[in-house]
């Protein structure tokens, strides 16, 4: 994998911020987009645009297929068994909301349970908090250890009893970069009896997710975080479930026919699609995967796994740096605080040599309070990312630190 | 190049005709199975009645639609294109109808299929136009879903 | 208004279809998007992205900015007394789910009634059936002259019991281009204790909405037919009612803090935000907002009203031609039906000289029982659309006729 | 440009000071109001105390603060700032420092407000950094909501 030629592909790579090269580290919030993706979103507009699905005319019908060509795309990275499994949605939070309702109140029965893990985002929280208050539905969380790995012995036990309707962890966490074993977890909550969903809203962007072999029952991601634009999510589901689960929200798009006492549902996906898709984010979206697969999962897992390593190193070696999280299997996120200097400060301070890095909760506030902090420093790779990159953060810490000491 | 010339690729003559005057457009008064089409997406409704001959061959195919031009002519050339033939026949002439509807271009097939395709040959400017591709195959899917015991089908 | 340099804003206009130079008439569904449009998100995407609200890096800073300017842009264009009262959606449809789940099943009680008329899109027809038929809420429509405008005599009748919490009604029809009177509406629902919302998915693109003028509580539209990017929609909401609802959407960006027991919610709009918000989207639609308001609705709306006139008089004048809709408070949407061939032949035929418009049920299958038509065929027009073209749609409409005579 | 000089535009010498050592950095014994601000976008949080002087004027506030520098040293400056001002003052003072931390410029003020403005003047680099303005307005929010008789203030 040539990094140096994947970074020509990203325009904005190029700027400088403050006088200075651009170094941005903040993948894991929003990655950046390549001129493929960025094109392909423009064409559409300047070339082939019109509302999809209903339109009989030429522009219609082209804008229909390059729109759903995204389904298929989706449906082929994660190697669902058919297109119709994949459903679209605005984010990830969406996708997982759509899970909340749809199988959450409208499959699942009061008195039944949810697992989540310590560790999760607060889109995967949320969803559930608000159906456990409005549904009667428990939510049980599964701790993680002290290195930050899922607790997998605690994890059974939460499944003992056989109440667990739906479990949903996730794939990577994007504060300690832990990636848990999808098809254990599959397995076990099987086993128990439950569902089980992924939030695979960082794990995607750094390794093969292969739905089939995982035998996840949902898997949710977004797609800004994988090299495309905002406002689109994905929701994979098997067929089955879909076709259980009541719809989410009504509209234009989700029917078969409507009268006022009754209305029929589209069927599946597009039955939990309601109203105009975003049209311009699935054209954006099919051109980002089509650029993740042609650079191909192993390479950028294998670019990862050495950058992470190299950020892990030289970070580790500062004084007074802490670092988050010591999972055996992990991707490109590296969570630190600095003994001396609030998160804030030494985010503004890098941001003033051109580093960007988030510091924060990273929506995690829960798994804050585990680890005994209020917020922390997290610098995630890309495609993109360098190793000279790494080196002017660990550089700089360096700086921070001795002008806070 | 006229008006006239430019829609002749996909409104032949023929596909004028049987839409405008169906031969079969009548429910059949005596039949053996029935089914009922429906295409969600832009409204069509197609129902088929077949009457089987002794030998299970179709004997008779009737049908009432509702919908464009195209899946009326689609019904009539169907009704007419099956008759005599029996079910597995009928169902490889589908797939291949079907095929042709979507890429224009008639696939590989039994010789005894030679003769209906070529009558049905003039649909085949449908492909042009993808959302009228299902205008094309709707009746097909109801008599499929009348032959297989199902009474219903959609070309959704 | 000079239409031919409004043209040139517009790359997509000079494509040609099937050989023959575009001529698009179906706006209604979607709109196409001039070149500011275009390039603020391509711009965005080259020269300041990263994801928003939380970060302390520059990128993330700027991108922020942009995308907020949005929210006053939006709150400027409806008049809305605060930036506050705008929420962010995916699209209309997602903003009338969101009202329907948090107003509807949060505030609304079983036993009170919805109001809605004959002349809906289903994204204002179906959120109401499910809430009806899980929530206990009455579903009243009121009805619509033959002319095609609302009952005002019916309508206050359905008001009159006192039961209707909400009323939700088009304030300009899909299908018949019918304005509603809003300020009429809104005081009559006033008088009977209701809120009121306004459909304004169509009345948005052709005058000017005052939010405050009308006095609507909610009032909705969606980004792509304003000539802004898909993936965004809009809510206008009252304050007061905002703060009083609950949210929609768990997750990321809608909290204030969040433990496993507890979550406290985020000030409004925030609160009804869940996930990465459809930050390009915004950028997008903040040009399109600009876009429109340097033309000015006065120049827009007389623009249509010519070009809706012309149609009327043109479509009108060939014999077998119906037309639907006679309000005396018009926009620019012309449905018609042939007497001798179906709207779908009709708009292939159309297509075949390049000539795009819309032909089925337009999401409104009651309003279409409605009429005693299966589906229509629609012409609507933007403020690219020239009286050429609507000549050449009468023309080729013409030769149609005597093609199926 | 030395990584120090970037840097100073923001945490000048008496920012970094009165960050790690607040000279009014506790909790008051007795006072006679009291509020809490939050900023839950970045997790900051501070507590304010103040009592008053027998003419109605500040006598003295003392704070509790968790988070960056820059929050802290606000409120310490702010503490030693407002030290003699009555209300009137204090909320004069407060509005013309938060365009300070916003735009970077001093605005049109009072001839009396000159000094105070002066000291808080090494605050107004935050002008540069959107997303830090909360940071060094935070401990102002609290302490106007105390003046007012609130008790939460949030600089959200
Ligand atoms: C009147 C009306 N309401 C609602 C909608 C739905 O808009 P969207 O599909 O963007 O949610 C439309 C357009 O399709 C419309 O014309
Ligand atoms: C693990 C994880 N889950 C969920 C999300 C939420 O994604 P979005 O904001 O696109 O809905 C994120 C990113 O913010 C994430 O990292």
């Amino acid at each position: 994998m040539n990094v140096d030629k994947i970074r020509q592909d990203f325009p904005i790579l190029s700027q400088t911020i403050r006088g200075k090269p651009l170094v941005f580290l903040d993948s894991a919030a929003s990655a950046q987009k390549p001129r493929v993706v960025i094109d392909a979103m423009r064409d559409a507009m300047e070339t082939q645009y019109a509302n999809v699905h209903r339109g009989l005319h030429w522009m219609s019908e082209r804008t229909t297929e390059a729109y759903e060509a995204c389904r298929d795309a989706a449906a082929a990275l994660m190697n669902a068994e058919s297109r119709e499994e994949i459903v679209f949605t605005g984010n990830i939070t969406g996708s997982l909301n759509l899970v909340a309702h749809s199988y959450g109140r409208g499959v699942m029965k009061p008195g039944q349970a949810v697992v989540i893990s310590a560790m999760e985002h607060h889109s995967n929280i949320v969803p559930w908090q608000m159906l456990r208050d409005s549904h009667g539905i428990e939510l049980r969380v599964a701790p993680i250890t002290d290195a930050g790995e899922l607790d997998m012995i605690a994890f059974e036990a939460l499944l003992a009893d056989g109440k667990v309707g739906l479990v949903s962890i996730t794939h990577m966490s994007n504060v300690l970069g832990t990636c848990t074993p999808a098809a254990r977890i599959a397995a076990l909550s099987h086993a128990y009896g439950a569902k089980v969903m992924f939030d695979g809203a960082q794990a995607i962007v750094h390794r093969a997710v292969d739905v089939r072999a995982m035998d996840a029952d949902f898997y949710a991601w977004t797609g800004h975080k994988l090299y495309g634009p905002t406002g689109i999510g994905v929701l994979y589901a098997k067929r089955e479930l879909l076709e259980q689960m009541p719809p989410f929200m009504g509209g234009g798009e989700m029917i078969s026919s409507v009268t006022y006492e009754k209305t029929t549902w589209a069927r599946v996906p597009h039955k939990f699609e309601a109203g105009t898709p975003a049209i311009l984010e699935g054209i954006g979206l099919k051109a980002a995967i089509d650029y993740v697969r042609a650079i191909g999962y192993d390479a950028m897992a294998e670019h990862e796994a050495a950058l992470t390593e190299h950020a892990l190193a030289r970070l580790g070696r500062i004084e007074g740096i802490r670092i988050f999280g010591q999972a055996q299997d992990r991707g490109g996120v590296v969570s630190f605080a600095l003994d001396k200097a609030h998160a804030h400060d030494v985010a503004t301070l890098l941001d003033r040599q051109g580093i960007a890095v988030r510091a924060g909760h990273h929506c995690a506030e829960p798994l804050m309070r585990r680890l005994g902090v209020d917020s922390t420093a997290r610098a995630s790779f890309g495609i993109y990312t360098t190793h000279a990159e790494i080196d002017a953060l660990a550089d700089t810490m360096t700086r921070v630190r001795e002008f806070f000491a | 190049m006229s008006f006239a010339d430019d829609v002749r690729d996909l409104y032949q003559e023929v596909i004028l005709d049987h839409g405008r005057r169906p031969r079969h457009g009548k429910r059949l008064a005596a039949y053996d199975v029935t089914a009922k089409g429906d295409n969600p997406m832009c409204g069509d409704r197609v129902e088929v009645w077949v009457r089987f001959a002794s030998d299970g061959a179709i004997a008779e195919t009737g049908f009432e639609a509702r919908g464009c031009a195209i899946s009326v002519a689609s019904a009539d050339l169907m009704a007419e294109t099956v008759q005599g033939r029996g079910k597995a026949d009928t169902k490889a002439l589908f797939e291949a109808f079907r095929t042709m509807a979507r890429t224009g271009v008639c696939p590989d097939h039994d010789a005894g299929l030679d003769e209906p395709l070529e009558r049905l040959a003039p649909l085949s400017g449908v492909h042009e136009y993808p959302s009228r591709v299902k205008c094309a195959t709707l009746p097909w899917h109801a008599l499929d879903a009348a032959l297989e015991g199902t009474r219903e089908a959609s070309s959704e």
